[in-house]
């Protein structure tokens, strides 16, 4: 490029502290400090948590297969980029989530079995945002970041230190309501974390549909500080999280940060990624497994004890179990929700249909009845 | 009382509703300094301040979009789209989000936000800035569509849309703007939002208009009792939900019925009031419900608008051509 | 002859047109490797090669734009949109822009761009995959409006839709798309794209459907005279122009009418129907018209899905409100 | 910013050949050799140029105030930005401009009468857009980018050597659409010039609502090439967009081009600059008018000459007395025009409604007769 034109410089590489082929951390000389407060015990609760939402997840596409969902988007490999950023939130933090964010959802203390509600085709919602402080799943790809814009600058006006996180994927970038979320959210210099999982597919379509150049430069061009961070590496996520959701308490704006990461599984239980990608390419990101990848450090500090384990698969069976039963044990909505909570307040029209709905099946029954 | 225009009674509705409940925002384009392009906000900024009443960047998802934000955040965002014709940026937003989202939540998320829209055409104006969108909005379920028709009616209609916890888009006659009415600043409103108001009594034929169309229908009304013939007019003023009661006992008086609006025809509001007076007061009618509306073309040059628009004469015409069956 | 389903018929189709029109392309989200979510473009890619068929960043304003910037240097694009649910992100460019340019440019431009889209419920998907935004579109001047219903129709639809200098919404009714029929590759389409289709010949009744809505009423219709009532059934295909011509001709011979779709009823097409057919047929009608399809409530959760959707009984509960009336 | 964030550098500076005090053309390391068979008598047809269109600007305007117009966007302030760019396309480029762009109009042959019909209220076009390669203007601001991607994916689909450009204000650049163009541009490498003419305002927002850093910047995060150029030099501006149109002749993609500017005028005849602007930032704009600055060039090399700036000013009169001329002359359409070229093919509603309008009004002329 001429010297007359902008260029993107500096250090674009990927932030990670988990080493890849073993020892101990690698240290970096901003972000290992976010985390220093994190010790063995902290690194073993990560660690659980990872196999817990694994086994979720496991759990969710098990129960899909078996007819009891009506669908259900795996998480599979995005583990850690979902942990690392939800454990660098506070309670009063709100989370605008896509529909993929099951691990984050966890994380805010939503009960598992509620997640599977919206799958299951039972609800929309699955739980009441206000009270985790994350929204319920944002099926239009790109329509949530707008909102937490929106709210950052609620924050901002109630000068309150609180953040608005938003997750989304690669795709999402290409939508017009994600660029306009940048420039509002650098327009009001609102307190939101843009975390991006490029997880290199939307569907079947290579993130190289969507940018031509790495996602995380996007944020740059409207003056919104962008980090990259190794997406399988938790510790690395955490920090840079944490680094973020800093800036923005402290008044700094938004940031934007891209978690490299890859979509192991399908990109729905209906999808058949056999036809778009091939098995090499699956196996070599196999090898970067971010909870393989944890691992290796707690075998380094000697903490991947029987024990520890044990108790980690122990503790995600009982989830899976609570999840399996929960979702069996559905109560399914009654026809008349249909109406309910259309309009928060009286509606006139939506009165009559319910009146004619009602009494319609009414009818509709005792002539079955008769047949 | 107070004589106001409708664009200044609506800048007064809004000064009550920002002096009242320190929720409320406005936000948009061009809002702050200049007061909006038709200066409805005029001075808002001034009083309010910047953090209440602000320019956005150009960007009508954006403004939708951050204004769900804030209302999850617990505000109450009062949004104006600067024309009519570019709301559609924002349709997503509003027909995806802002219309669902209190259900998607099983009613633990409200979105009281209020979209102003000065819509249709007659001001001589280029594409795109004379259109009347507002079936799409009424045909989407969760959203509560209004529009107001003159100065006294508008003052209180947009104080009550800022109250309601429901997304309202408030439609605002342009060409109605600068007509004037005396105001009562004091006053509560009486009608409910959802109401629809007879303006003109009468026995022998029922017109149904709203926004910039009551004026034309009241006009025509007063030339048709000068020729002898009672025109009853009634001012919807809520297009979602529509007030079929007020409808249904006026044409149960009349037995005839006329709708007036400037979209077009097919598929605008007169479509859902003649199809469901013709199936309420099937044995009531005298003679078919006729419509006049815009035709199914693109809102044309302003040169030759004035053809496209419905008028007086041809709402005259639509009367006689209903009285005409025996 | 051969045996296709529904989403065969119309692979079959766009093989054609991309076959006899090297103008022609297809482009959105997974159409090409994947073939589509629903493989409706299964193969083209393959065979056509990646710069005829191809995917596009996930955006759907982006996608209609730069078709329409295609179209305007010659091409006659065919836009996939994954679901109805995601068409609002288009809707300036398809309403502001693809409905407006020929009338723009004094007819100098044409854009003939075919946009298709699966639409309706019954699939037991999760929010936003099962809508029926077609109602929009059809108040949409400069647009034209169809719905296939069948996969021999369809193959021959798709065909005319992208040999239309028009732009056409093409809806598929996805729940129908594993339907089989026989189809006849070979076969010049006899009926003009516009035109209403009767599938069931009857005398006592008329019912109009469209889409998804067909079978049903087509198995409402056989249940019907099972008990004696001969319903004539029309698919209506064409949802703007409609053809009005066929209702009133089986309107004047049954003297009643039930509008069957899955869209809200609150200004869906079936209002507009019901307001010209009231209008027109005034005198010929021996009962309201009735109008049967989905609630002023966004698209419930698949799991009550049934109970918002039309079925069989719903349709012939209509069907007995409208001949108990004497 | 962090090292490990991607920071904006390089040399931002806007590109200009012009001097603004004195002396002959500043020389510069790239953009020179793309005007150097630019000569004494090609300085003296663009400022001709300038001189023409900002002479018709001013009739428009007037023409606006004794009402002959029902509104007028005056380009007061970009007459260099427009006439530079304009010529460095060829005669089968295509322009997708907004509705500011008259001198671009003029430079591509539209008859200025033309131009003046949209604003009249005439037609929605004013011209046919494959005669001169220029849509007629685009009032919904953002939504003619993407159209100028399509064209170029099919440009580049004929393997030509055509190239789109599209031109575009500040405000704009806070679309959706905006961004979606630069990402499916980038995407498919199509070959297309963005031309934005930040003139510093969206009616009364300051570009500074839209964006805390430079719009050149924005390009970069989609991997497209970035320029700045002093949108008052015609010279540079034509050396710039010249370097852009050879990048996408050479299959090298879209570049990305910000005009530095400013709005003399007010957005359109119904606005009021006063409410939002002071008088002495006017005045500091004002020193650095484009034709000015093209004159002082023009006086060092002397050639501007008596007779020079004396044709110049007739030529432009002329024009003034033609498009006044024809604007009054202006034959309005015929009331069924309204239904005309609405479909390209017959459409039954629309015939219907056609038949009743025709008759309607024959109707209702009796009817006023023995009124
Ligand atoms: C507006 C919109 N268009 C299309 C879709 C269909 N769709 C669902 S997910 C998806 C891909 C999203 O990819 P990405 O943003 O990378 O997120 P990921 O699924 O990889 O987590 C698409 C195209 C949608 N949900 N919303
Ligand atoms: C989608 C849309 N929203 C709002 C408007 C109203 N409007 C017309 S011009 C304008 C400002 C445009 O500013 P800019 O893009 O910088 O172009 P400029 O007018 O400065 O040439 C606005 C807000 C519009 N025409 N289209
Ligand atoms: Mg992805
Ligand atoms: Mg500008």
């Amino acid at each position: 490029m001429s010297i007359a034109s902008i260029e993107i410089t500096g250090h674009t590489e990927a932030v990670a502290l988990l080493p890849t082929a073993g020892g101990d951390l690698v240290p970096h000389p901003i972000f290992s400090a976010y985390v220093s407060d994190i010790g063995d015990a902290e690194l073993v609760e990560m660690y659980t948590d990872l196999v817990v939402v694994r086994r979720i997840d496991a759990e969710a596409t098990a129960l899909q297969r078996q007819g009891e969902l009506g669908l259900w988007a795996p998480m599979l490999g995005q583990e850690a980029a979902q942990v690392g950023s939800a454990r660098a939130l506070r309670e009063k933090d709100f989370v605008f989530a896509s529909y993929r964010e099951h691990a984050v959802a966890y994380l805010r203390g939503v009960d598992p079995t509620m997640i599977l509600r919206f799958w299951r085709g039972s609800t929309h919602s699955g739980w009441n945002p206000y009270e985790v402080n994350m929204t319920t799943p944002a099926i239009v790809v790109g329509s949530q970041m707008l909102h937490a814009v929106g709210y950052g600058m609620g924050i901002r006006r109630d000068r309150s230190d609180d953040i608005a996180i938003t997750y989304f994927g690669d795709g999402a970038t290409s939508q017009g309501d994600f660029s306009e979320a940048l420039g509002f959210a650098a327009s009001f210099a609102a307190p939101v974390v843009f975390f991006c999982q490029n997880n290199q597919f939307a569907i079947s379509a290579h993130v190289g549909v969507q940018t031509t150049v790495p996602i995380v430069q996007r944020a740059a061009g409207f003056g919104i500080e962008g980090v990259q961070v190794d997406g399988n590496d938790v510790l690395a996520v955490l920090a840079v999280t944490r680094y973020a959701a800093e800036r923005a308490r402290n008044g700094e704006g938004p940031t934007f940060i891209e978690a490299v990461t890859y979509r192991m599984g399908p990109h729905t239980t209906s999808d058949d990624p056999t036809r778009y990608r091939d098995a090499e390419e699956v196996a070599r990101w196999k090898e970067r497994d971010p909870i393989d990848r944890l691992l290796r450090t707690l075998e380094h500090r000697g903490l991947a004890t029987p024990q520890m384990l044990a108790a980690a698969e122990a503790t995600a069976g009982e989830f899976a179990a609570s999840v399996r039963a929960g979702c069996l044990g559905t109560v399914e909505p009654a026809p008349e929700s249909i109406f309910e909570n259309v309009y928060a307040e009286p509606h006139s029209l939506l009165e009559e249909e319910r009146a004619e709905f009602v009494s319609y099946h009414g009818i509709r029954d005792t002539k079955a009845a008769d047949r | 009382m107070t004589t106001l225009s409708l664009a200044k009674a609506i800048n007064a509705g809004l000064r009550r509703s920002l002096g009242s409940d320190d929720r409320v925002m406005l936000m948009g384009e061009d809002v702050g300094a200049l007061g909006g392009v038709f200066r409805v906000t005029d001075q808002l900024q001034a009083e309010f301040g910047r953090e209440r009443v602000f320019d956005t960047p150009l960007a009508e998802s954006g403004i939708i979009g951050t204004a769900i934000g804030l209302a999850m955040r617990g505000y109450r965002p009062v949004c104006e789209i600067q024309f009519d014709g570019f709301i559609y940026p924002a349709f997503d937003q509003i027909v995806s989000q802002l219309a669902k989202i209190h259900k998607r939540t099983d009613g633990a998320v409200t979105v009281p936000l209020t979209i102003r829209v000065p819509y249709g055409g007659g001001i001589g104006a280029v594409e795109h800035h004379s259109e009347s969108p507002e079936a799409y909005f009424a045909h989407t379920a969760g959203l509560r569509v209004v529009s107001c028709s003159s100065a006294d009616d508008a003052y209180g209609m947009i104080q009550q849309a800022i109250a309601s916890d429901d997304p309202v888009l408030f439609f605002e006659p342009k060409r109605r703007y600068w007509d004037k009415e005396d105001v009562d600043l004091e006053a509560i409103p009486t009608l409910g939002l959802y109401d629809a108001r007879v303006v003109t009594e009468g026995t022998d034929l029922t017109v149904v208009a709203y926004g910039p169309m009551v004026a034309t229908s009241v006009a025509a009304a007063r030339e048709a009792a000068s020729e002898g013939t009672s025109v009853e007019v009634i001012d919807l003023r809520s297009l979602s939900p529509i007030d079929f009661g007020t409808i249904e006992r006026s044409v149960a008086k009349t037995g005839r019925l006329v709708i007036v609006h400037e979209a077009p025809v097919f598929l605008g509001l007169g479509a859902e009031i003649a199809a469901r007076i013709s199936e309420r007061c099937f044995w009531m009618l005298e003679s078919p419900v006729i419509r006049v509306g815009g035709y199914s073309t693109p809102y044309p040059p302003s040169k030759v608008e004035q053809y496209y628009l419905p008028d007086i004469d041809r709402v005259l015409d639509a009367i006689d051509r209903s009285l005409a069956v025996q």
